[in-house]
């Protein structure tokens, strides 16, 4: 049986910064100790919408960063893009407001014991937890290249701090804003030849993931993606989150992307029958 | 100060130290809520409604959030019954949580089979028979919404089990008269009655413009129905005030237990809320002991009921 | 830059400029939301369902606010179809509002009079026939519940003034099979329905530990019951694909409004949304209207039952 | 047909001074030129808890006092009672938020014509709007006497400026916490006959509203009282929030407070009725 991150507890903390990056906001927590059980993939859970919300589910929200040097302590990194009620009210919050949190939660990108190299794609705000996964990388001694992609230019979250941790960043939007026009997998084969990749991690939108999970999966390459199913509980009590994915014996399991995830191997996902369901009984 | 309240209460035989539970479906197995609260603490552990085989249950999207609530659709998705005798219950058991083990099946056969299945196992408080299923033999018709199917599947349930394990029914509200409803499943052999289950709803999504969750309609849960579970409990109370009832639907607060006790609960089932707050079950039950204390009682029995205490009928 | 949207309904042989109607009950008879705006600006006014005889109705509390919703137990207090036909139709149209007045009665004979007494009125868009009210001739059971009564109101009023006005069946979702009380009041005539009136709920007040309603139960409505809306819609218009519905429950934005008429509705009741906002009834139609242009209709009518595309049976 | 208040407005405003007086939050609004239609009674409906609210309806609070040349142009004034999670809301907000009002509304005390001696008797909060209208009455040349009562010291609001307007003024708390030991009704009859008064204008607790009417019914006294009764919509549409009043032929009709009300005859309240269904129908 699976079970639930072993760190993750439920705790008030205060957002100490909220600044609009393009088309995002990020967002800096104060969480105290809580940085010292946060690793790369893992995710927040956040109730919203202050005492008399209408909404009854939290949010959850890639950890971009954890910091455990800054002025507050412990801190915490978010990039939130404003896109129903909850996120942005979220985005609406001021320094000082106090938020119910419920983190680390579900599974982190594995971290190779070797120097390997690795390329990192994110679509979207989802190359939020791929920066403090570079940092991560970097200390192992892997070289680490990065592939970002959105539709337009205001999409892609591309701090100056994060790039440090890159050897190459190449940037894809699909209307040319900004750097490359189209997407991240347009020539990723190439990259991923030319590079001697080792290790694929993405974060993004499912169709992205599907789209690389297909592109390596004649090769050698190992691809760890973090996925995102609507959540209901984020902690592996609703069953609303789960995704097809093929056990070692050729059956397939409905799993539960808030505790078996969100990082999962993309080989394992049977991504033609997401929204699907098996049609055999396990 | 608060006076010490005896939280105790009991449905058919079993005995519970407190009248706050999980909802079927909204816990799992216990083991994810266990990292957040000792399972012992609670009343306790109504398990995710199980079947005789492993279901892969519905499709995704199997959730929409709905103001003050959201819909479900998950089709009881589940290991199966003997996985679940062999893993989930000795677990629960090692925990020294009180287990209420919720059984679902597609035939009033498939009800027996799994009541048989839970008399090889002691230690079980109780066993929740979740009758808002389709039954396949006939059109698809949920049982709960139909007297005769609901009385059947007591009535089976009964024979194998009855006497050794309070059978608790759990109903539907989305029916004409719950009242009779339930009537026949108490005819039939139910020590108790869970109420409610989730309301029928739906979403359409205004981008694919087709209905959201996968399984087209879903089950509605949450603050939004706690004023159809309080109505359901009141009614069912005053027509059958012998019957215990398991109230459930809304509650996210010790205010909101506390409704559906003095609406004629013997116990309170928490669902939806432990989404949006892993520890919403204690801090319910400590909420619910205050309240109690401030209006006077000694004992959760004091207020089982309470608000029919002028009824003249 | 917004495409024209032709934003027209009808019901039966009814035609209104917009879709967007106040609901039964929730604007009295207009006169107060008139100093909001225009009633001839929005689709219709549908009156509060008026009885004979003039009626106190219910003692308070009338309402109690719920999670995202409202339960409220006026009791039909009105002043009677005389002074009504006498004092407010008359003011309605010369407001140049298109007018449906709400009908309810206590036996089956009731809503044949005040069928006929709506005969002698000329420039009324329809009748709504409001079923959800207690039958005192079947020990309080309401019409609405009982496919035969359902039927035999509105063959009555079908035989005094069927053909002459549209006739709108309001139906209640407090049933267990919506769809057969909808085909029984079709088959008595009904031209249209009104889907959904609100569900049965109860508050208790935890001061006084009784239901805190006047009336004990009360109707719940607001946002809290829209997925109900949205499914019973759904599954009438997948039943009775001819029929028009006139859709409500919970609808307080544009988005709500265009999720029930993709489900099938034709047209769509404000209720509860203008106690909380007096203008509701004209942002949720300039919001509807920017959201089908965004969406590429032309027209309402090609929204209509939307969602219901790709359905095989 | 009664109907609502002819200069009734929807409007967003902004909150320009929160201070806690008391029990009490002393809330001021820039409304604008909406003063100049605000009389002494009226009340206003406020939307509560923000755009993700789970409350839907509005709640209702007596204007109590309107002033036109303060430095944000037309300002009111309201005194609120944190009581359930609404006005709770509405206390927690700072200054710059901005509220969705609907204001004035229902109907305003009667104002004579002549000076007369006139005793203003609030419960509670319920003195709020009883300043504003002892303003007013001073103008007419009356007589302006008051009493003010409340179960502790804490819940008696009476501003040092609003005592200006006053003769005189009697406070009285049921803990003797504040002013005298009991209620405004203990030596009304008393203070009617020794200062000889015309009119009794009230506001607070229906029970106190109720006797004061039973005290003064012998009386050539006229008692116009602003009741309060929950109310869903305030604006005539929904009939929650009637009251039972009798006509002049003898029969009772049920009245909405928020269009017939909150100021009505004292004298016409059937205060044994309330709460229940006047039994002969019209
Ligand atoms: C593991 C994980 C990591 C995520 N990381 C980020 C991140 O770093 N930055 C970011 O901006 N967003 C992230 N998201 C998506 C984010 O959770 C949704 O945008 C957010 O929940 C939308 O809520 P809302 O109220 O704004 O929208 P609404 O559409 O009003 O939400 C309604 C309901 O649907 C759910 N929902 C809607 N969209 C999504 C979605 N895309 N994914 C999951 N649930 C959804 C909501 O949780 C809510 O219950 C992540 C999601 C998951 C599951
Ligand atoms: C004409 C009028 C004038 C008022 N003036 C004032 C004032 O100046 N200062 C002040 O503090 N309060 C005043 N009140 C009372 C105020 O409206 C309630 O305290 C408030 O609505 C409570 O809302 P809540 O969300 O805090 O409480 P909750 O109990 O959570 O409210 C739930 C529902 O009940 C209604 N409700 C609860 N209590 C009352 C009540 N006492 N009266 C009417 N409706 C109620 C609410 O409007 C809401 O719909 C007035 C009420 C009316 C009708
Ligand atoms: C995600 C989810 C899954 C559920 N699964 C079950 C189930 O398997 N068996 C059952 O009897 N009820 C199930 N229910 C219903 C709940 O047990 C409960 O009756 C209902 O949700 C109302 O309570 P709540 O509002 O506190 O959630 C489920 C509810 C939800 C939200
Ligand atoms: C205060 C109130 C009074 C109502 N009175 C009537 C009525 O007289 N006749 C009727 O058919 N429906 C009545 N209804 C039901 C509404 O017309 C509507 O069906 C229901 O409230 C759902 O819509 P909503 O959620 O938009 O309010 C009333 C509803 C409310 C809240
Ligand atoms: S979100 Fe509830 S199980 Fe994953
Ligand atoms: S509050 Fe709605 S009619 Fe008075």
């Amino acid at each position: 049986m699976s079970s639930i991150n072993r760190s993750a507890v439920q705790r008030k903390v205060t957002i100490v910064g909220n600044k609009r990056v393009g088309a995002y906001h990020q967002i800096l927590l104060n969480v105290g100790d809580l940085v010292k059980s946060c690793k790369p993939g893992n995710f927040i859970a956040i109730a919203v919408g202050g005492e008399s919300s209408k909404m009854v589910l939290r949010r959850a929200f890639a950890i971009s960063r954890v910091s455990d040097n800054s002025q507050y302590g412990g801190t915490m990194e978010l990039i939130v893009a404003p896109h129903g009620s909850g996120s942005r009210w979220l985005c609406a919050q001021i320094e000082g407001t106090e938020l119910d949190i419920v983190a680390p939660l579900g599974t982190a990108f594995g971290i190779p014991t070797e120097p390997i190299n690795a390329l990192l794609i994110g679509g979207g705000y989802g190359s939020a937890p791929l920066f403090g996964l570079a940092d991560v990388l970097k200390t192992r001694g892997c070289k680490v290249d990065m592939l970002l992609g959105a539709s337009v230019g205001s999409k892609i979250y591309a701090p100056m701090e994060g790039k440090r941790s890159v050897n190459s960043l190449r940037i894809y939007t699909e209307d040319g804003s900004m750097g490359e026009t189209g997407r991240v997998t347009e020539s990723l084969l190439d990259i991923v030849q030319q590079r001697g990749i080792d290790v694929i991690y993405s974060c993004g939108p499912m169709a992205m993931l599907a789209a690389i999970t297909a592109l390596v999966a004649d090769t050698e390459v190992i691809h760890q993606c973090a996925v995102e199913e609507a959540m209901a509980c984020g902690i592996g009590i609703c069953m609303t989150c789960v995704l097809p994915v093929t056990n070692s014996d050729g059956t397939t399991s409905m799993l539960r992307s808030c505790i078996d995830g969100p990082v999962m191997d993309g080989s394992h996902v049977r991504w033609d029958l997401v929204g699907k369901v098996p049609e055999v009984q396990q | 100060m608060t006076l010490p309240v005896d939280l105790s209460t009991t449905l058919g035989n079993a005995w519970f130290p407190t009248p706050i539970f999980t909802a079927s479906g909204c816990a799992s197995s216990g083991k994810e809520l266990s990292q957040f609260f000792p399972l012992k603490d609670i009343g306790a552990v109504v398990t995710k409604s199980v079947m005789s085989k492993p279901r892969h249950g519905r499709p995704t999207p199997r959730m929409a959030e709905t103001p003050s609530g959201m819909l479900n659709s998950i089709g009881l998705q589940g290991p199966g019954i003997d996985s679940f005798l062999a893993n989930d219950v000795p677990w629960l058991l090692e925990q020294k949580a009180r287990v209420i083990v919720s059984i679902a099946g597609e035939t009033i056969e498939e009800y027996s089979t799994l009541a048989r299945k839970l008399r090889s196992v002691s230690g079980l408080s109780a066993v929740e028979v979740n009758i808002s299923c389709p039954n396949v033999e006939n059109r698809g018709l949920v049982f709960a919404c139909d007297p005769d199917a609901s009385r059947r599947v007591i009535d089976g349930v009964r024979k194998t089990i009855g006497g050794e394990l309070p059978i608790i029914a759990k109903l539907s509200p989305d029916v004409t008269d719950l009242a009779s409803i339930a009537r026949g499943v108490v005819d039939a052999g139910a020590d108790a009655l869970a109420l409610i289950n989730t309301v029928l709803g739906m979403v359409i999504n205004l981008d694919t413009m087709k209905p959201h969750l996968g399984g087209k309609t879903g089950g509605l849960s949450g603050p939004a129905i706690r004023p159809v579970a309080v109505r359901a409990i009141y009614q069912v109370h005053a027509a059958l005030p012998q019957i215990p009832i398991l109230g459930m639907g809304g509650v996210a607060s010790g205010r909101d237990a506390l409704e559906l006790i003095l609406a004629g609960a013997s116990g309170v089932s928490v669902g939806t809320a432990s989404f949006g707050n892993p520890t919403a079950l204690i801090s319910i039950q400590n909420e619910l002991r205050d309240l109690l204390a401030a209006r006077g009682f000694a004992t959760v029995q004091q207020a089982i009921g309470f608000a029919h205490r002028d009824e003249s009928v």
